[in-house]
C-alpha cells in the first residue's frame, strides 16, 4: 500500500532503487544526490557517496544544494582535492556507479549539457560539461535521471557533451571507453535500458498510470519497448517516507524549495 | 614571502588590465570580496578561468571586466542559469566573451601541469564528446609505452591567482581546510597569488598534513572576514543559500544587475561597507 | 571492502609467487613486519618495487624472494650500503636479481600515473643523465602544444601494494599521517592491498583533509602493533636508529646474515616473537 | 680568532655560508643537511629547509639520520606526499637551492651516484640517483659538498647519474635543463666554481692551512684555480660553537656518529 505520489517522486524513487547495497556512486547535484541518499537512507545503507568536490563516503543529513556544501565534508570519510577526485578516484576506474542528468539526450543515451542550437551562436547557454564526460566513459556503470519530454528526448542533439553508446552497436567499445556506459535512464514516465546488441534505448518498465502513448508522446524519437516490459512497483510507503522527510529536513535546513535542481554532473 | 596589504592595495598592485586571472574555490571559499574589489578598481579585459564559474564570474562577466573565460561548468548550483554570463554569451553583453569550454577532470588536471612546471597534462577523457571539435586546444598524445591515445590538455598558468583561505599566520603562511578544491594547484601555478584569509592568527596549529601554502607561494595576504560570503568558510560561517537563490532575480535583467553593483559594489568602499549595505547577518556590530 | 585477517593469513591469501609487490614507506611507516612474514613463507621470485630499498628489501633480497628489483635509491640510510642488495648485484648472491633504475622523481610520478589508471608518465627529468641509456622503459614523449621534448614513465601498477599506518577502525578505514610518502598512491595502484596498522579503533577520528584510505580500497587489514619497527610510526615509537647501523655488521657477510634471518625471522612464528626474540624494547609485557 | 677545526668542519662551514637568509633550499642527508641547518642557526634564519620526505619549512632540533625523521615532520610548516614534493615544489620551480654529494664528479660537475666500474657489472653498487637527476635539473642552484680525492675528482665518470655542465660551454643551456646547474663545489680543501664561459670548475677559494699542490694531488684532472683565487676564512668561534652544539645534540639524540652520512640525494 502506498500513499498518493508524485511523478518526481515515483522517478527519484526508481532511480534510488537502481544503487545497490555497497556499490560507490559518483554523484552530481540534484535529482542524481536524492536519489543517492534515499538508497542510503533504505536498501543501501552501505552505498559510498562520493561528491565530486571531493567528499568521500559523505552522508549527509540534509540534501546538500552544492556539491560542496558544508556538512558534506563534515560527514565525509575524507575530503581530497578536486585533481585527486578526478585522478586517482574517478579516472583511476574506482567509481562503481555515476548518476547524470542532461538538458536533451538521443536513443543512444548520449547527452547534452552545454548549448542548445549551434555551439558559436546558441539559442540557450546550458552549464556545460563540468565532470560529465569523464564521469560518462571512467564510472563502471552510469545512471541517468531525467525528466521525459520531446525537447529532452530528441532525435539529434545539439552538441554531444558525454558519450553513450554513440552511433549505437559496438560503437562504444570500438572508442575503447574504459566503463560500460548508461545501464538504465529513469524518468518520471518510466525506466529505459540499452539494448543488448543495438544499444538503442528501450522502454523496460512503465511508473504506474502511465500508458504507452503517453511515454511515445514524450519522446521525440519513435521509442521502442522491450518484449517484457514490466509495470514498475508504486513507491513503498517506506520510500515516500523517507524521502519526503529528507526533503523536509531540508527544506528546513535551506530554507529551499525542494524542486531545486541544477544541471551540475 | 606574502605582504600583509588591504584588500586594496592588494587588486591594485598585482591584479593588472588584461592579466589571465584565475578565481577558486569549489563552492567552498569563493574569493567574493577579491572578485567585488576587481570591479570596484574597474579592471578590463581580463581572461578569467574558473572551473565554476559560479556568481562571483557572473558578476565580473556583467560588470564588463572579461574578455574571455575558461571554464568547464557554468552554472547557479542548485538554482540554474548565471544570466549575465549567458546574456555574454548569447547577445555579446555587455561585450563579446571569448569561451575556452573544457571538462572539470580537464581544468583540475591542467592546474596540476600548471603548478608541476609541465606544458601540458594528460588524461583519460573526452572520448565520443564533441569539446575537442570546438576548443582546438584540447589535443591527443599517444603513450610511448602502448601506443594508446589520450586526451592532452594545455597547462593553466594565470598571471595571478586569487584565493579565499580560513587563516594566515603573523608570516603569511596560510592554512584551509574542507572541501579544499583546486586552489593549491591554482596558487602553485600562478605568476603572483593574493589570498584574502577570515582571519590572521599569531600560529596556525595545522594537522601535519594539512593544506599549508607557505608564506613564500604567496605574494600578499589580506584579512577579509567574510570574504567568501556568498560561499561559505568552513569552520566561520554557512553559505547563503538565500543570496544564490536571490541572485536569480537580481542578474535576470540587464538593468536590475546594473542597480545593484552600482549600490553594492561600485559605491561601497570595501566589503564590509558591502556587508552592512548587503545587511549581511554577519557583519560586526563596530562596523554597523 | 577490507577484511581483518591476521597477516600470516593475509601474507597467505593475498601474495603469491612471481608477484609484482610494492612495499612502500618513505623511511616513516616501513612494512617490515609484512617483509619478514614473505620470508617467514618462502616467497620466490618476487618483482619488487620500493623507491628506497632500505633494510627491508635488503632482507628480502638477501632471502632469496626476489627476482627483479624497480627502485631509485638503495641505500641504509644515514649508514651506508645495502650489503644483500650490493652482493646480488654485485655477484649473483643468492640469486641474480635484475634491476630496473629509476629516479625518485620518476617512480613517484610512476605511481602517480598508476593510481590515476594512466599508462604513463611525463616528467621533467633525466636531462643529461645516463639513467635512460641503461633503462629502455625511460623514454620521451613531445608535448602536442609547445613541441617541448620530455621524458615518459611507464605507470607502476603492482599487483599487491603493502602498507603500514597508524590506525584502521573497525571496518577497516585507513588513517595515516605525518610522513607520507607515496602510500596512496602505491595502495589505488594496485589490484590488492595489504595494510598493517598500530591499532585497530572504534573511530578515526580524522581531521578532515587527513589521509585516509577508505576500506573498499584495501584487500587486508592487520593489526600489528610496532610492525613499522626499526622504522618509526609516528605518534607511536621512534626510529630504531641502533638496528640501522647494527643492520651494516649483520648484512655484512653471508653467513651472519643467514644466521641473524634464521633466528629471527624464520625460526620465529610471527612479529612478536621476532620483537622477543630482538628484545624489542616496545614488546607487549603479554608476549614475554 | 677561532679555535682549532677539523678539515669537515671546514667544509661544512663553508657551505653553509652559501645559502643566503631567506632561500628555499632542498636538502639531502649528511653534509647538506648539517650544513643547511648551520647555516639556519646562524646568518640564515629563514632558509627555508625543505626535505625530500615531504617536510617543507623543517626546523629539526637535532640533524636527521634519516631523510624522513619524525622531528622533520613535527617541525614543518606542512607535510605533503612524495610525489607532490616532486611535482610541485622541485620539478614546479619552487627551489632555490639544491644542494648535492657524489661519489664520483667530473670537471664540468656531472655527478656519479650509481656504479663504480660497468653498469652492468658494476665493481661497487652505489645507493642510485634517488632525486638527484631532477635536483641538478630543476634547482635554480645547485651546491655540491664533497671531500676531495682523485677517486672521487675524477677525469671520467663512470656514469653520469646527474647533469653538471655535461661537456662544458652552453652544452647545459642548449639541452634546456630549467635551473642554472651547480654554482659551486665546496671541499674539505677549497671552494670551486664554474668557469664563466667554459664551465670548467677552477678553484676560487683555498681553505687555510691548504696548498695548491695539495689541491692538485687530490684531483685526477688537471684542475685549475681562478685568476683571483681567495683564502677561505676560516670557521668563525661562533660558527664553530653552533655546529659543535648541532652534533652534540645530535649525538645524545641519536647515539649516532657525527660523521654518519649517506648519499642520499
Amino acid at each position: 500500500m502506498s500513499a498518493a505520489y508524485t511523478t518526481d517522486e515515483m522517478m527519484t524513487v526508481a532511480a534510488a532503487r537502481m544503487l545497490r547495497n555497497g556499490a560507490v556512486c559518483f554523484v552530481g547535484i540534484g535529482l542524481p544526490s536524492t536519489a543517492a541518499n534515499l538508497a542510503r537512507l533504505t536498501h543501501a545503507p552501505d552505498a559510498v557517496l562520493v561528491y565530486e568536490s571531493g567528499a568521500i563516503g559523505a552522508k549527509p543529513g540534509v540534501l546538500p544544494l552544492s556539491i560542496g556544501d558544508g556538512q558534506l565534508a563534515e560527514t565525509a570519510d575524507t575530503v581530497v582535492s578536486t585533481p585527486e577526485i578526478f585522478r586517482y578516484w574517478l579516472q583511476g576506474g574506482r567509481i562503481d556507479v555515476g548518476f547524470l542528468g542532461a538538458a536533451q539526450l538521443d536513443r543512444f543515451a548520449n547527452l547534452n549539457t552545454t548549448v542548445i542550437g549551434p555551439y558559436g551562436k546558441p539559442k540557450v547557454r546550458l552549464p556545460g560539461a563540468g565532470g560529465a564526460p569523464e564521469i560518462s566513459s571512467s564510472a563502471k556503470e552510469v545512471l541517468i535521471v531525467v525528466k521525459q519530454s520531446k525537447r529532452t528526448f530528441v532525435e539529434r542533439l545539439d552538441f554531444v557533451t558525454s558519450a553513450g553508446f554513440l552511433t549505437g552497436g559496438d560503437a562504444r567499445e570500438r572508442a575503447r571507453l574504459p566503463g560500460k556506459g548508461p545501464v538504465a535512464v529513469i524518468t518520471d514516465l518510466c525506466i529505459l535500458r540499452p539494448h543488448v546488441t543495438t544499444r538503442e534505448l528501450e522502454v523496460t518498465s512503465i511508473h504506474p498510470g502511465v500508458d504507452r502513448g503517453t511515454i511515445a508522446g514524450h519522446t521525440a524519437w519513435e521509442v521502442r519497448f522491450a518484449e517484457s516490459c514490466d509495470a514498475t512497483a508504486p513507491p513503498s510507503a517506506q520510500e515516500l517516507q523517507v524521502l519526503r522527510d529528507l526533503q523536509a529536513r531540508t527544506a528546513a535546513a535551506h530554507g529551499a524549495t525542494d524542486g531545486a535542481a541544477a544541471e551540475s554532473a | 614571502m606574502a605582504e600583509w596589504l588591504s584588500l586594496a592595495e592588494a587588486i591594485a598592485a598585482h591584479v593588472r588590465d588584461g592579466d589571465t586571472v584565475a578565481m577558486e574555490g569549489f563552492t567552498h571559499l569563493i574569493p567574493f570580496a577579491a572578485g567585488h574589489e576587481i570591479i570596484r578598481q574597474k579592471r578590463r579585459n581580463l581572461a578569467l578561468i574558473r572551473m565554476t564559474p559560479d556568481l562571483i564570474y557572473d558578476q565580473l562577466i556583467g560588470a564588463g571586466c572579461a574578455r574571455k573565460l575558461t571554464f568547464s561548468w557554468g552554472g547557479n548550483p542548485g538554482v540554474g542559469s548565471l544570466h549575465r554570463f549567458r546574456d555574454a554569451v548569447e547577445h555579446d553583453w555587455p561585450a563579446p566573451l571569448e569561451l575556452e569550454e573544457r571538462s572539470h577532470s580537464d581544468l583540475a588536471n591542467a592546474y596540476v601541469a600548471g603548478a608541476s612546471n609541465l606544458p601540458f597534462a594528460v588524461l583519460r577523457g573526452y572520448s565520443g564528446s564533441d569539446l575537442p571539435r570546438v576548443n582546438e586546444r584540447i589535443r591527443s598524445v599517444t603513450c610511448p609505452f602502448t601506443g594508446e591515445v589520450l586526451a592532452a590538455t594545455p597547462a593553466v598558468r594565470p598571471d595571478v591567482t586569487v584565493i579565499h583561505a580560513q587563516k594566515a599566520d603573523e608570516k603569511g603562511n596560510v592554512l584551509l581546510w574542507g572541501v579544499l578544491g583546486v586552489q593549491k594547484e591554482a596558487v602553485l601555478a600562478a605568476q603572483r597569488a593574493i589570498v584574502t584569509v577570515e582571519e590572521r592568527v599569531r600560529t596556525l596549529d595545522a594537522p601535519p598534513n594539512a593544506c599549508v601554502l607557505p608564506s613564500w607561494t604567496v605574494t600578499a595576504v589580506c584579512e577579509v572576514p567574510r570574504g567568501a560570503t556568498p560561499s561559505y568558510a568552513h569552520g566561520y560561517y554557512e553559505r547563503d543559500n538565500a543570496f544564490y537563490r536571490a541572485w536569480d532575480g537580481i542578474s535576470r535583467e540587464r538593468e536590475r544587475f546594473r542597480a545593484w553593483t552600482e549600490e553594492h559594489i561600485v559605491h561601497t568602499r570595501d566589503f564590509n561597507e558591502y556587508l552592512r549595505v548587503q545587511n549581511d547577518p554577519g557583519i560586526q556590530v563596530a562596523y554597523r
